[in-house]
């Protein structure tokens, strides 16, 4: 069975302690809230989207290291990023989650996942996977309001 | 032709091998529930003694362990049906609920008065009752597929029927008749009219190879404790478009995604339609059902019926002759081994209780399809069904027991 | 004083004897779901390998022993809360149902527009959704009775809120703070005000001697999983003349006395309200938990829960002082042994998971209860539930666990 | 295991063959009709009541041995009696059946079952106590609609 170091890196306890770009970002702004409906966590996503580009980003909320860390690194892998490339992230996200299968079409794809390789352990637990993955969900449906 | 080895077979099922004043059992009750392999009791008794926990909800490893197996079940029953994704399958209690559960939340959503279902006159309770419920709500017309003198659909009429409907609701096998209806042409008649097809598959699945995308189904209800799984527990099966697009159905915890003093929002599917906690257990157990099943294989499980249904219908005209009337299809081809019979006048319920002195047992009764037996112009019918654990053997002993009948009734 | 003998009620439950990493399980989850002694998963195993067959339809003698033994544990649930009839009791396929049943058939037939349902604060999900969904469909008012800070109800104003009102339904005791409410007092005043006294039973009768008679409640509802039962099957228990004036709640077969094509009329208690193919094996394995926990004693286990109750409640202060904050009564008189509690800031989840490591099983969540947590303040709190399996001992461990998780977060 | 002899006397079979007191009675005469919701059975009771006594009944409907004798065997039983016998009859055949219990004031009252003992057999069979009871329930049926 898995053990805790599996989980929690110290890359994921940094972003915890001290989580990035946190706050609120004021209208035009798109802003969707996600529930782990499991756990009462909360994610707040703020994103200015311009040109097809994700200018800012801001993440609000509450939850466990899981969800704030995975939400922190989320948002420092996307602002500047083109919607497209962001869905991509997206997409490679979940299947590193086993959520989402990738296709020869999307493996042809480069993508970096950078930090967020460090969340590749919480697939060993599938219940904090739900937590992993709440901020992305939130970021897809700001994302879905923002790119109509 | 690949016979099934019932022999080792049987052994799987320890009550088999169970003996009542000295016979060994004869259980031609499938129709109705169907006995439980090794493989499934064990996979239950496993969970219980080792990994029981609650799904879904805690982290601790003992749960993810639970909520794995759990899921795992799910998606072996995707398989099982063929199934585009795992949480298109709702664990219900029983196939009754799963029809319930689309006549309710699908129909209150989209039926209001004037609105019509087509069902047909082989329909189970199960597939009449939230209709009929519904019907007294809101207003909306059942219309009727009737059958053939030889218990098939008669779809002389069905566009007719069909149109303006906006749901055809119709079981994949009569559990009175045995007969099987042409799915794939009732789905496509379905929509070529507009109406979504909703297939009652509680005697069908178990016994066949069952595809929802090659029939384009909408929905498919069936139980476990009919396909050697645990009691306890049912599967819907519904397009992702239609739940989704559903409002849920029991409320409480698992199916919401928040609750406020002043409304709730609920959950993804498939936990939007699993309120409360879920048949764990259960749902390991049909897990291990089905494993089971495709392990013997689906093919040559509806073969060797085909076998048994042949033996059966020929053996008991020639015994029996006029003496004995078989409801539903001679044709092998259209029906299951299930027999809905008349025997020299003796009602069913005497029929079954003499029968079960040789340990033979049957139902007697309206097999909780009271149309149909009006159309039969019976009241109850006695129904010897026949699964992947019975043979032909077992014909003769039936109808040696038969033959007893007559003694005690002085015919 | 008895104290239980804990030692040996432990070798009853196979799975408490499992080690993970080499280290014993601490199950601390039985608010969530509880573990199953040897005498109900053999209680299955015997129905499943020697006696399975179906219940109340047909007439052979195998059948009739399973019905015989399914009728027995309606009989052991009867005599378990007391209910004067027993087919005042209704199998569900868990409390959630229950309560939907009593929310929708009572409900429907009984709420219109503007009428008043009154719930807590601390109620769980399962009876605070089915009524938004009734308040959604047709518009009946909810009312709250409020807490006090020690987490018991607030009843200062309690007969206001029930001015008026149709029913009453609250938690016998919270699955979250402990606290047990004051039930014969409840429905005392509930039946004052003219309203009936709905009680979910799910943390309280597993726990306690439970007589509906002499609480004079109205309906109560539970689950068989959280009393060393199986999972699959609730119960809802009602009083006789309320029953029966209710409307079915699902249809199908078994809940008819006859169907027509053109409508249907309802099969007499308990049949009326259970639609389809029942649990049989768990309602068997209900039955056995009930017998389990009757040898042992209600009366005994309560004493020896408020024993580990005041165990925990002096060793988690002792020892973490203001680092620990446990919600809820500290009286063992009006709580169980089960503690909501925050540990120096660290998140629920993260604890959860830390205590994992010792093998510890707490849940972490909002525990289905999202409207108490607003009111605690909290998204989400860590608890440890215990029942008739745990003892002292394991408080200690729960504690030194907790002591480590400080080292992974460093506090 | 309780055997066939239990169930099917002698008697009952005869009265199952000719069965006693079946037709129908005009109006004034009070009808019920009941089902047994498991096998589909349905008996017809008609009953004219005068005076406080069941001067007629007829039984109508279909079923099997043990509800067409048990109909029958009520039928002859219950005519001619007062209400307040009848009453006490079912009672006591209920009680038979095992569905019904008898205390201390009821045993005191001599009602006698006569051909119905024959009956005792079914509490063996407990899915066929339904049948037997069926035209008891029904009987009951009539004679509220008859004594309102
Ligand atoms: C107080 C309370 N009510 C209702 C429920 C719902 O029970 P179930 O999930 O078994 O339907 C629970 C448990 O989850 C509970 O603790
Ligand atoms: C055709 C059909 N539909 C529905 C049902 C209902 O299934 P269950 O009783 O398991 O809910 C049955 C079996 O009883 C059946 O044979």
């Amino acid at each position: 069975m898995p053990g805790l170091d599996d989980l929690y890196r110290e890359i994921i306890l940094d972003h915890y302690r001290s989580p990035r770009n946190r706050g609120e970002l004021p209208p035009p702004a798109t802003h969707a809230v996600g529930h782990n409906p499991l756990c009462g966590d909360e994610i707040e996503v703020y994103l200015d989207v311009r040109d097809g580009v994700v200018h800012d980003i801001k993440v609000g909320g509450q939850g466990c290291s899981i969800s704030q860390s995975s939400a922190s690194m989320m948002s420092q892998a996307v602002k500047g990023k083109t919607v497209d490339e962001v869905r991509a992230l997206v997409h490679r996200f979940k299947s590193m989650m086993s959520i989402e299968e990738l296709d020869d079409a999307d493996a042809s794809v480069e993508v970096k996942l950078g930090d967020l390789e460090a969340l590749q352990g919480v697939v060993k637990f599938p219940v904090r996977i739900k937590c992993a993955v709440l901020s992305w969900n939130t970021l897809t449906e700001a994302l879905s309001q923002a790119t109509p | 032709m690949t016979a099934l080895d019932v022999a080792s077979i049987r052994k799987e099922f320890p009550i088999l091998s169970r003996e009542i004043d000295g016979q060994p059992l004869v259980y031609l009750d499938s129709a109705n529930t169907s006995q439980k392999p090794r493989a499934v009791i064990d996979a239950m008794v496993r969970c219980m003694e080792y990994s029981y926990a609650p799904i879904n909800r805690s982290a601790y490893r003992l749960a993810a362990e639970a909520t794995d197996a759990f899921e795992g079940a799910r998606s072996a029953v995707r398989r099982f049906v063929n199934a585009p994704k795992a949480h298109e399958l709702v664990f219900t209690k029983n196939a009754t609920e799963a029809l319930n559960l689309v006549a309710f939340s699908w129909g209150r959503a989209n039926l209001g008065r004037g609105d019509v279902v087509v069902l047909t006159h082989m329909e189970h309770h199960a597939n009449i009752v939230p209709w009929h419920m519904l019907a007294a709500e809101r207003g909306i017309e059942l219309r009727w597929v009737p059958l053939t003198p030889d218990g098939q659909l008669d779809l002389t009429d069905l566009p007719r029927l069909l149109d303006g409907a906006k749901a055809f609701s119709f079981t994949a096998m009569s559990n009175v008749l045995g007969t099987i209806t042409p799915v794939r042409e009732l789905c496509a008649a379905a929509h070529q009219a507009g109406a979504i097809a909703i297939v009652d598959g509680c005697q069908y699945v178990p016994h066949n190879v069952t595809d929802v995308q090659a029939w384009d189904a909408d929905f498919l209800a069936f139980s476990s404790h009919k396909l050697c799984g645990p009691s306890g527990i049912g599967v819907l099966w519904g397009r992702e478009s239609l739940l989704d697009a559903m409002p849920p159905f029991l409320g409480g915890g698992n199916m919401i995604a928040d609750v406020r003093l002043d409304g709730f929002t609920t959950a993804e599917l498939p936990a939007k339609f699993e309120a409360g906690t879920p048949p764990i257990v259960e749902a390991i157990g049909l897990g291990a059902a089905i494993e089971f099943l495709e392990g013997i294989g689906m093919t040559e499980i509806r073969r060797h019926e085909m076998q048994v249904a042949d033996y059966a219908l020929r053996t008991l005209t020639e015994r029996f002759g006029d003496d004995i009337t078989i409801h539903g299809p001679t044709n092998v081809e259209v029906r299951g081994a299930t027999f809905s019979f008349a025997f020299r006048g003796i009602h069913p319920h005497d029929l079954s209780q003499v029968l079960d002195q040789r340990n033979v047992c049957v139902r007697a009764g309206h097999h909780c399809a009271k149309p149909l037996m009006r159309v039969l112009g019976a009241s109850a019918t006695a129904r010897a069904s026949f699964y992947l654990y019975n043979d032909e053997s077992e014909v003769d002993v039936l109808a040696d027991a038969l033959d007893s009948a007559t003694d005690i009734f002085g015919f």
